[in-house]
């Protein structure tokens, strides 16, 4: 875990009002695991920190990407070249790619990654580590219209999904998902839980609101299938879909904005 | 030369004023300890006797300057708290006092039993900010009786040091204050959250599950001074003064005010060197003002 | 189509939910009436029978997401306020409150004598946030019978609507709500300041010269709410909700938990549109909700 | 009374950590009378707004002049052209010049401009009014030392006085100054309990917390010789110095810084 201030070195557009930043961490770029994440802060500033899955780690640079959906996010936007962030990170359980079980023992296992809306956050980093493991991705991404769907999607194959049907295929990503040896998913809680239903052992990149990021709170609790809470931010926020209790999970958090 | 910095509070010899609030430090294993050095003590998560689930999210929310938080005192229970923690925070060179609660004064009591004399436990802060159920639910920490009872009850079981942190709830802290410290406190810690509320614009409903949370932060410091300045005023023993402290002039507030330490909650969420900012800050202070030592503070306490 | 914002609170009919709070509105002459429209009445700045100079400065510091104010209830006393600016309200299209304290039930009383049946003055508002000089000081606010004396004192001698505005300070604030609506009120406001401190670091010394002050802003607004709303529960008579309140969420929020309308205090000295933009971010809402009238909000209140 | 967002035009320095801000304010720049303050606002931000004297003002722009001596400062010194901020203003009573008693008749009369520190604020103003009311100009400027005057002091005749002597006069702006028929100063108000021993009819601008601006909080109380208190930001922030009761005004407040 590493704390410092990182200076924002551009920003691009991906998608309608979605855009990627980038920060100087290279202690982070070097450390990261695909679903992990970054607790941003500044002054003046919300007063809790904002967490953002790394969405590409490259040398010096890390990247998130993001919309406004509120007075932190918009502030972050509003930043220019050469302004400074708080950073803490990398932080969370990201997934298991190459050491996971569905893909031991296969030459050539294949991957989904799911990725509804601002759910595209970690899915450059999963890609990059599937490859790595040697095996063949399908990223499946859905928004609610066209100009929504991020433009990065990057994989052996594509598929889109639109709500409206106005590129790809005309419903949820879910939907338009083939099978295969591991999915990976994110996106709004909702879309998760259809995740589950459909592939158990699924990985999912969860969201709930959090205080610290660092265990100590207990304010991201993400309530298990069998009984009980754990914390988003440290044993999350990746979890095996079947052991969330997606129906006491809050569904209305911010990735849903933008699917 | 840098100043000395140790403070003698309720029984306990700090080599720093600074320690770490109940719930905002967890257990002290979860994150690395760094900066040992500038931290005081921990308070450990609030426990009861039995483990507890806590509630369900959303457990939090921000608000302007803070945030509200309802995790509802979920704890794994003594059994596991022995087992687990002590051990550890017995190899620590700093004191852990443990934060007790309970439904009842028996049960505060049989918390007390079940904890004293175990290694890696240097003394317990009693929060009567829980509900009363065998009174109505009223919290233990409005009514001076009740208050007193609860401190009673824990002070009989155990010769550690006996800290009760008071709930800010309360139209005369000073009141509260008294009775505690008859009924045998060490010292007092000023103050809880304040219970606090927010409504959600689309289910038009409470934004936590538990409906109210406790407020936090830096939005409540300048009350929170207020009642740590009331309660040291009311009083002969130790105030341990927090509430929205984040760095060293916040801190310096309170000592001020007529605290003795003072513990670092939210900030520790948002800047995880928030504790060692705070001790570094009070020893510039101390030092740029030519004193020797954080007794030589002038305080701010006319007496009641 | 507009939606319908005009409500009915404790023998007022207003055009808009949207009131001024005490002390932060001066007596409604100081600054140009803008949009008028969005206000839907005023309460005047507090007042004593008697002038009164008010403390010396410093009388404000800000604070995280607030400030603290001691002004001292500086004012003009009965005489001036009915001479000066009575005549101006009496020509004005929404209705004024005057805020009335007192240091004893007969002095409540005296002024609402004085004030009775004065043109302009549409309603009273008690404010017994204020030191009960024959009770040692404690504040009326503090306790159901102090509270309750006050009201019934000012009921008696006037027909006007008695609005009663509560302190936050209290641990159980449905009490004394329902001490006030016994007495006689016919709404209640809630709440006023929270007492507060803030210290200087190079003096050693409280920053306001009156020691303590009240804090206000949005810093107390998740707290205002959830004070609010337990005074919504409490009781049948209106509540008019203020603390902290600067934009229509904000606002909503206490309409939501149970108020019938809501006062904007520190908010206007930031954005002298503020009641304004309160006003038609609430409109906006319901128009966008599909709501023809306020009265179709849906609210949060589970009986007591 | 103009309430709308001003974006800021430029940022120079002109002492030791003294810069002048550049706002378009076209409504301001027009209205203004020296001594007047407006009161700024930014988000994120402080609570409250910042008062500062409007330091010039021309055609569309004005300007204030300000040190970081707290967040507030340090956060509008660190904005960049064409950030905005809300501007509430003109706000205050100005300087009595044209009109004063003490000018009247006079074919020349002498004005003393006495400026402490960041107490500069008002005076090009103040200078531009004297010199159209055909008065003769002589601006007193005094800091702590030499890197602290501010360069752009102007006047028919300038006097420097410095408190180490590194710059003109050795001693307070104060004792440097000759007499005069008019003395208008600004600066700490310790500096303007000395202005009131010297010359009781000078008219000075106090400084004082302030919670509007606009006379509606009584926060920002001048205790006065007479009894009471009334508003720096309304019946102030200009008065004669002998009405105020300097005994009872706080000393310490932040024009002090720098002097
Ligand atoms: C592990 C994790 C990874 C995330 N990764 C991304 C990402 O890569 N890209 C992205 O755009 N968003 C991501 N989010 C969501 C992002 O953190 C929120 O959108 C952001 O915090 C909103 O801040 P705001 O100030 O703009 O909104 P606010 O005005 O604070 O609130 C808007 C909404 O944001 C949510 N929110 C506020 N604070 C938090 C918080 N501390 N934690 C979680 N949600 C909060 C609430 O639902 C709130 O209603 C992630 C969240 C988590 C938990
Ligand atoms: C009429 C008037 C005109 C002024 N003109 C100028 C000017 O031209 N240039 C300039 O640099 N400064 C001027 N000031 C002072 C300036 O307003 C303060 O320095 C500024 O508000 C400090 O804000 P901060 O956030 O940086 O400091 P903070 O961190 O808030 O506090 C630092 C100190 O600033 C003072 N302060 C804070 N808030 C206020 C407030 N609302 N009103 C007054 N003082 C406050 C306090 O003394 C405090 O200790 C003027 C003040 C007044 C009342
Ligand atoms: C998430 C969270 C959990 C807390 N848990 C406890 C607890 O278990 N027992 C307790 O006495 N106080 C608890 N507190 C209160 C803090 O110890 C502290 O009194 C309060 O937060 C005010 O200080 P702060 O503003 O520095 O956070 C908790 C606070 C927070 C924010
Ligand atoms: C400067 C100031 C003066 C006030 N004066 C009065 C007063 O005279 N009488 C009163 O009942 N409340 C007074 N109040 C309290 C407000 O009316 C209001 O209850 C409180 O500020 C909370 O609302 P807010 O957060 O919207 O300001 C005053 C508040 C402020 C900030
Ligand atoms: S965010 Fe604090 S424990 Fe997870
Ligand atoms: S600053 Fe509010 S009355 Fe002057």
């Amino acid at each position: 875990m590493f704390l410092f201030d990182a200076a924002l070195t551009g920003k691009r557009q991906v998608a309608r009002g979605m855009f990627v930043l980038g920060f100087r961490a290279p202690e982070i770029a070097h450390a990261v695991r695909a679903g992990q994440f970054v607790n941003l802060g500044w002054s003046p500033g919300p007063v809790l920190r904002r967490p953002f899955s790394v969405y590409r780690a490259d040398g010096e640079t890390i990247e998130v990407v993001l919309k406004a959906v509120g007075a932190g996010t918009a502030q972050l936007l509003g930043m220019k070249p050469g302004d400074r962030v708080s950073c803490l990170g990398p932080l969370g359980r990201g997934f298991e790619i190459s050491g996971s079980r569905a893909l031991a023992g296969r030459a050539q296992g294949a991957v989904i990654l799911l990725s509804g809306g601002l759910g595209v956050a970690p899915m450059p980093l999963a890609a990059r580590d599937a490859r790595s493991a040697a095996a063949h991705v399908t990223w499946v991404h859905g928004a609610r219209t066209a100009v929504e769907l991020c433009s990065e999607a990057d994989g052996d194959k594509i598929i889109w999904a639109t709500d409206d049907g106005s590129r790809g295929f005309h419903g949820t990503a879910v939907a338009a998902a083939p099978d295969a040896d591991l999915v990976l998913a994110c996106g709004p809680n909702r879309m998760l839980a259809a995740v589950a239903e459909r592939w158990p052992d699924a990985q999912v990149a969860v969201e709930t609101y959090m205080g610290c990021g660092t265990g100590i709170c207990l304010g991201c609790a993400v309530p298990l299938k069998r009984g009980g809470y754990d914390r988003a931010c440290t044993e999350g926020p990746v979890y095996r879909a079947a052991d969330v209790d997606w129906a006491a999970l809050p569904a209305h958090l911010p990735y849903a904005v933008g699917e | 030369m840098t100043p000395d910095m140790s403070v003698e509070v309720g029984g306990l010899r700090l080599r720093s004023p600074v320690l770490a609030a109940s719930g905002t430090f967890g257990y002290g294993t979860e994150v690395p300890l760094l900066e040992r050095r500038a931290l005081g003590g921990m308070v450990s998560k609030g426990i009861f006797l039995q483990p507890r689930q806590g509630t369900p999210p959303p457990r939090i929310v921000e608000t302007p300057g803070g945030m509200l938080n309802a995790i509802g005192l979920q704890g794994p229970g003594a059994d596991a708290l022995v087992r687990d923690y002590a051990p550890r925070w017995a190899e620590w060179d700093f004191p852990v006092l443990v934060n007790i609660n309970g439904e009842s004064a028996a049960e505060y009591a049989e918390l007390a039993v079940r904890l004293d004399r175990v290694p890696g436990i240097a003394g317990f802060e009693i929060n009567i900010s829980c509900p009363n159920v065998e009174q109505g639910g009223l919290y233990f920490g409005n009514d001076p009786r009740a208050a007193a009872a609860v401190t009673e009850a824990v002070r009989k079981r155990t010769k550690l040091p006996v800290w009760v942190k008071l709930t800010p709830m309360v139209s005369d802290i000073g009141v509260i204050a008294r009775a505690v410290e008859s009924a045998g406190a060490d010292a007092l810690c000023a103050i809880n959250t304040f219970v606090g509320m927010s409504i959600d614009l689309n289910s038009y409903r409470p934004r936590l599950s538990f409906r109210t949370g406790g407020l936090s932060g830096p939005a409540i410091r300048p009350l929170a001074v207020h009642l740590a300045h009331q309660a040291a005023r009311a009083v002969r023993i130790p105030v341990v003064g927090l509430g929205g402290i984040a760095c060293a002039e916040d801190a310096l507030e309170f000592l001020v005010a007529g605290c003795t330490a003072v513990q670092v909650g939210t900030a520790t969420f948002v800047n995880p060197r928030a504790i060692a900012e705070v001790h570094d800050g009070i020893a510039a202070h101390l030092e740029a003002k030519g004193f020797n030592s954080l007794a030589d503070l002038p305080r701010y306490l006319p007496r009641d």
